[in-house]
């Protein structure tokens, strides 16, 4: 028991346990329904959660991604509806995102801007584009067809959520078995060691950015797709809550930790937070109060855990 | 042989300071190279052009008569170089073996075969015989184990040239004797090894050739060692003639200053006692990972005590952290200077009076002009070689950082007892010997001195007694009159071989894995 | 069974909706039906607020979406979730724009609102006998909220019409909607107009109007000399015509959240409990409030 | 010249180049009226900037300071209006102020919990306490008196110009010439070794959030009388303007790197892109735009700067 709560997977632990109590106390939240919607009110943290985990392994941040994620799901209601065709307006859209995540990385390896600035100047240069180009109102589709990337079902399951599913393996997955993955870990536990060990850390740093924009845009569509609109003020805020998700799930700031089940467990309890903060009726104003407590008590439970198991802060 | 590697002129200067002026020599093939020079000569610098970590300003270097024109680590890598950085280039957060191939992971299409990372990981670390697990985080290993693992990487990346910067500056004698076997195999194999160190044992144990740095200048180059004396060098290095370079002089030992009852903590798990008096230097010696620091760190306050006490002149120091030591008048000057001892991006007048200022610093107001004057008096008398005490001490050498940080304990004020954990580590002989002059000059005063050295002639030639530890226990407490090499290095093993077998037989033991 | 219904707005902070939700709760009270409130900012929080009451067995809800175009989006998920849909405050359209009838819909149009305080503002205007050349207007922007800007080119087209010179009114964008925001924006008007005495300022609520008031006051404009008019009529209006002395705050158009939120309620209920479907359109009025009166408009309204 | 640019002091050369060319080029912009009004405008971001320095400085992180702004802003009001005293009502924001910094630091320090997500927490939990205590709406302020806070003048300029010049010197001052601005700078370098130089970096910390607290309610008392009324929705966002100001001003956020004079620059540059933009009639959306690129720009220009001089990024 003791070594369960304690090991790798504490956070794990801790959040079944954490959940089993929520599932037997609160009306309501063990049903197939509420879990489904659970699930997908998190998709858009969820997939942007995936590649906020490299940028922020390699000590990087992204304050981008709000914006991108509006931007690039205005892109692909804007030039589907021009197109006609809705794979002309995923290809834009995904181009789109890819450009943005490009020339953030461009700018923050290659002129060495730090992150954070390069990231709050492009969140809004970004999100200005997004409002010009709509000139500030949402967009509405053409195609129906275009719902149906988020109404379509696949063994009862909506697609983001596959998606999502499938994200959170694949990059899962590259975090720990491939190059890119370790070489990402090494960038932020070790910058210097790495660029001597002969990583070309500022390509990396360019790819990862790319990929985060590649992905914000993934989220983008999807989002756009599931409120059946382009919303040049959608996702405000997001970065946030995605930086959250992923600390809460270990992810370290400084750079070098990061673990798939840990972002998973932090995008959950993101989002199980405000599930039942809704269900059991909790007025607007103490929702604020109660989210900041959640997430204290989230990581004072997990810092415990990790003093406990005798590991260095 | 032909000249395998060869510089010429090779000049490198940073804003202030001219680190190499024009700086020519060659290497023959299968020769271990010896590169000497005082702290701030300019050694690591020639390492890191020869890396392609930095470029030159100007000249160039050749290997195997070609000239090389490597822009990055990447291309000296491919030229066949690899180079061992004089300060730890590890990723605290990936597993030993992660590290070792880190640059080079193998696998197909970008995903790692698992089973090659460790397996070829495992089979060269006992080839050599380290016995670390390659599936160990680094962070959880010492920083001896940790200088191993470094080592290693020179072994796995299969090399022409081999640059190896103080590697055994963090180890002590047994893992040293580990590295020379595997230096002495590589020099078989035909490789250059271009070795810099401040221990003239090892460069007359190891090195073919020899070439001396003096103020970034060629100072003397030797092609035959066997042509030259250990005097010789010292002067070419330093200038002067250092005859006796312990310069031991025995003192009066008054009062008992530092009284420790039962120590112990997380990682110190086996309480120790021990007391030290006035006057007295007191040696710890130990093979890496016997809990010498561990034990320092303690008495120090920086780790929590789980039991014991500590008092100095009879009085307890409580609670235990380092502030409450500080004004008990407990210093440790610690042993890894990277992590912590220097304060990066502060110049080195800020890191020498960062502890002391509280005494001239009246209701917290600074005092430029006391501060300076600190500063100055100890680049002086440490002679850290610096253009101005301005310099951020990142960008000093790694033996002039050991200086500042010495400083910044010599210059604290109600000092009673002086811990130093590896004083001398990466610092010239020059400087050593000052130090230990300082040291006796403060003993003299009445300061209780403990000394934590894995550097057996150095522990033996400056303490009035020295205790031994071994796995976490004290082995022996021995005096000046009996001090004796192979009692020590008996008592410092953890299972003794019959007949007393010393360390220089038990060069491929494996060092104790945790 | 028991019903329950949800309430969802999208901005929970602003007092318009607290009051919304209150009046809705009184209507709870009378009828015993459990009230769910829920803030959603955007459109994805809106689809999981539905889920959630979906979930949790409701039978319908109200909403002031966060953006009108969502409203396809709106009407699949409360049918996917089976729940009965009325719309507050903004209506819903498609994606070409037009209105979506079907559902039914209790509102103020925005222009209407806006044209309320253009009208009291041209009137001031005559009644103190300015000459609208000499007069500038401040408007106070945030023209990425679209409800924002219907408001305020409803107000100018008023003033327009009267005959107010285009080229002395001036855009002072607020980069956030709050006071300080404003504030600055409206310094920078007047400061780079110097030479225009007399003003009048127009913004999507009070708390922008309030802004171009406190920086005509910081660079020395007298209160005389400066006609705000806001809109809503909550605290921070109200709290201008408490001052013991008149301010360049004129006044607001007050609109009354207590049918938004009290009959709203109610008719939901009869909807769900009694299966008597509401009207598809309700329109209510805003109305002018000023110093003297405002105490009298927000009895008449039924706030208080 | 080059020497001048390349210098210490660079950052502020080039701002005072930008400066001139802006003033020359831009019509109203160098009078007296938009001079006062521009440094009146930047006096929130300004002050809290001072503490946000040394919180930088020291690795740390606060996302709470807009949050606190409000809610110690709304105390003042309600305090006083309470009391019937302006007095009761300055020192009620003070206290409140202090304890939610306090409170910061204790938990970052003590139990050791990430710094951005303790202050992310506090942040809506404190700006939930705003909302709760005023139940969301604006407080008005009954004793006129509070308004000559902001609106008195001395010499001409209006007093939250001089409390805001006033905190730049004494917190310039305390930065550069007291051990406690040192053992910040300190702590940033390398925490553990100025621990282990006897700097007691957990108390350290807890007193910087105390004071960054402390000085948030300054902030947010001259904001209240700016405005004349608390508003528990006053200042979001600010926490982002703030910590830019600081970066643009070159504080490290990997800590140990901070001056006082860069701070004050970013703090200008800030606050001129804004008010240039109005001046310049620049369309709502297009400013999005263009305070992103100022930020580029300016980060650009500053980092070119250094390069040459051959400092390490
Ligand atoms: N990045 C830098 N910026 C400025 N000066 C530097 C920099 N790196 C090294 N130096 C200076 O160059 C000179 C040579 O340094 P180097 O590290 O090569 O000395 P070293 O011989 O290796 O000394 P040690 O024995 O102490 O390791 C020193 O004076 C050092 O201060
Ligand atoms: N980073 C670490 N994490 C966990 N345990 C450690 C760590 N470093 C050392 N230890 C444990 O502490 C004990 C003492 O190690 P330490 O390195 O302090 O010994 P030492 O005698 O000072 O040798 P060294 O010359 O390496 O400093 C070791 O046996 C080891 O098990
Ligand atoms: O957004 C507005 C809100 O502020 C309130 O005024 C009611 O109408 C909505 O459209
Ligand atoms: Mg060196
Ligand atoms: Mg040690």
């Amino acid at each position: 028991m003791k070594k369960l709560l304690l090991g790798e997977q504490g956070l794990v632990v801790i959040f079944a346990v954490a959940f089993a109590v929520v599932a037997l106390t609160v009306p309501n939240f063990l049903t197939e329904r509420n879990m489904l919607g659970l699930l997908q009110s998190v998709v858009t943290i969820g997939i942007v959660a995936c590649t906020m985990m490299f940028c922020l392994a390699s000590r990087d941040f992204d304050l981008s991604v709000g914006s991108t994620v509006a931007f690039s799901g205005m892109i692909a209601v804007m030039a589907s509806n021009a197109s006609g065709s809705i794979v002309v307006g995923l290809v834009a859209a995904l181009l789109c995102g890819g450009a943005v995540g490009f020339v953030n990385g461009l700018v923050i390896a290659r002129f060495r801007i730090n992150a954070l600035i390069t990231t709050l100047a492009t969140m809004q240069i970004v999100r200005g584009f997004a409002l010009i180009a709509s000139d500030g109102r949402a967009v509405g589709i053409n195609d129906p067809g275009f719902y149906q990337l988020a109404l379509s079902k696949f063994l009862g399951i909506p697609t983001p959520i596959w998606v999502m599913a499938i994200f959170f393996i694949v990059f899962g997955f590259v975090l720990n078995r491939t190059v890119f993955g370790k070489n990402t870990l090494a960038i932020g536990g070790n910058p210097e060691a790495s660029r001597l060990a002969g990583v070309d850390v500022s390509s990396m740093r360019i790819w990862i950015f790319a990929l985060q924009g590649l992905v914000c845009a993934v989220a983008g569509v999807l989002l756009a797709s599931r409120i059946t609109s382009g919303q040049p003020n959608a996702a405000t805020g997001l970065e946030l809550s995605v930086i959250s998700a992923c600390v809460l799930g270990g992810v370290s700031l400084a750079g070098g930790r990061a673990a798939m089940t840990g972002v998973i467990v932090g995008v959950l309890i993101m989002g199980i937070a405000e599930n039942v903060m809704n269900l059991l009726n909790i007025q607007a104003f103490y929702q604020y109060v109660v989210r900041g407590l959640i997430l204290l008590l989230a990581v004072l439970l997990d810092n415990l855990r990790s003093a406990a198991a005798g590991r260095r802060g | 042989m032909q000249d395998f590697l060869e510089f010429r002129a090779i000049s490198k200067g940073y804003p202030g300071v001219q680190a190499l002026a024009d700086v020519s020599f060659s290497v023959k093939k299968g020769a271990v190279h010896g590169l000497m020079g005082e702290n701030g000569a300019g050694k690591s610098t020639l390492i890191r052009v020869l890396s392609g970590d930095q470029s030159a300003d100007t000249g160039d270097i050749l290997i195997d008569g070609k000239p090389q024109r490597y822009r990055s680590v990447r291309d000296a890598f491919e030229a066949g170089v690899i180079v061992i950085h004089q300060e730890l280039q590890l990723v605290p957060e990936l597993t030993v073996a992660e590290n070792l191939w880190l640059g080079r992971f193998p696998g197909k299409a970008g995903v790692i075969d698992r089973t090659r990372l460790t397996g070829v990981v495992k089979e060269k670390l006992a080839e050599i015989g380290i016995a670390i697990d390659p599936a160990a985080k680094v962070a959880s290993l010492s920083i001896g184990e940790r200088q191993m693992v470094e080592i290693a990487k020179a072994v796995m990346a299969d090399a022409r040239v081999i640059a190896l910067d103080e590697p055994t500056s963090s180890l002590s004698s047994r893992e040293s004797e580990i590295l020379f076997a595997l230096i002495d195999r590589l020099r078989a194999q035909g490789k250059v090894i271009l070795y810099v160190s401040h221990r003239l044992d090892e460069i007359f144990r190891l090195c073919d050739s020899l070439t001396v740095l003096r103020d970034g200048k060629l100072a003397a180059h030797h092609p035959d060692i066997s042509e030259v004396t250990r005097d010789q060098i010292i002067a070419e290095m330093v200038g002067r003639e250092i005859s006796n370079i312990w310069g031991f002089r025995p003192r009066e030992r008054g009062a008992v200053r530092l009284e420790v009852r039962d120590l112990a903590g997380r990682k110190l798990r086996t309480p120790i006692s021990f007391s030290v008096r006035q006057g007295e230097i007191l040696g710890f010696f130990g093979l890496i990972g016997a809990g010498r620091s561990e034990m320092a760190r303690l008495v120090y306050g920086a780790d929590s005590r789980s039991q014991g006490t500590v008092s100095v002149d009879g009085k307890a120091v409580t609670p235990d952290s380092p502030p409450q030591s500080i004004r008990s008048g407990i210093v440790l000057c610690p042993e890894d200077r990277k992590s912590d001892g220097i304060v990066q991006g502060r110049n080195i007048e800020e890191n020498m009076a960062i502890s002391s200022r509280r005494h001239f610093s009246p209701f917290g107001l600074l005092q430029p002009k006391k501060e300076a004057e600190l500063a100055e008096r100890f680049i002086a008398k440490l002679r850290v070689r610096t253009p101005s005490r301005k310099q951020d001490i990142v960008n000093l050498s790694g033996g002039n950082q050991q200086k500042v940080i010495l400083g910044r304990w010599l210059s604290e004020q109600g000092v009673k007892v002086l811990i130093i954990d590896e004083p001398t580590r990466g610092i010239d002989v020059g400087a050593k010997s000052e130090i230990y002059e300082i040291l006796y000059e403060l003993a003299g005063q009445g300061m209780a001195i403990v000394v934590i050295s894995s550097e057996l002639p150095e522990v033996m030639g400056i303490t009035d007694r020295i205790m031994v530890m071994c796995e976490g226990k004290v082995a022996a407490n021995i005096e000046r009159a009996d001090f004796d090499e192979r009692r020590i290095l008996a008592a410092a093993l953890p299972d003794v071989a019959p007949d007393g077998a010393n360390a220089s037989e038990l060069p491929n033991q494996q060092v104790q894995s945790r | 069974a028991d019903v329950k219904i949800g309430f969802i707005v999208k901005q929970p902070e602003e007092p318009w909706f607290q009051d919304e939700w209150k009046f809705a709760d009184v209507a709870a009270k009378e009828k015993g039906f459990t009230l769910v409130k829920i803030g959603a900012e955007d459109g994805e929080k809106v689809q999981s607020a539905i889920d959630n009451l979906g979930a949790q067995g409701a039978q319908g809800f109200i909403i002031c979406t966060p953006d009108v175009k969502l409203g396809p989006g709106i009407v699949a998920k409360a049918a996917a979730n089976d729940l009965k849909l009325m719309t507050v405050d903004d209506r819903l359209v498609n994606a070409d724009g037009s209105p979506i009838e079907d559902v039914p819909h209790m509102g103020i149009s925005a222009t209407k609102i806006g044209e309320a305080v253009g009208q009291s503002i041209v009137d001031e205007i005559k009644k103190r006998g300015w000459d609208m050349k000499d007069v500038g207007a401040i408007r106070v922007s945030y023209d990425q909220l679209p409800t924002a800007v219907d408001r305020v080119e409803g107000a100018l087209s008023v003033l327009k019409a009267a005959g107010f010179p285009e080229a002395n009114i001036f855009d002072a964008p607020q980069a956030k909607t709050d006071t300080e925001a404003a504030l600055n924006a409206a310094t920078v008007v007047l400061n780079k107009n110097a030479g225009i005495k007399k003003w009048v300022a127009v913004g999507l609520n009070d708390e922008a109007v309030l802004g171009a008031v406190r920086a005509s006051e910081s660079v020395g404009i007298p209160a005389d000399s400066m006609i705000g008019v806001g809109i809503g009529g909550a605290d921070s209006a109200i709290n201008e015509f408490k001052k013991p002395a008149p301010t360049g705050f004129f006044g607001t158009v007050i609109i009354s959240p207590k049918r938004h939120g009290y009959e709203t309620a109610l008719n939901m209920y009869e909807w769900i409990a009694n299966g008597k479907e509401p009207e598809k359109l309700t329109l209510t009025a805003g109305q002018i409030a000023l110093r003297d009166n405002y105490e009298q408009v927000r009895k008449d309204l039924g706030i208080e």
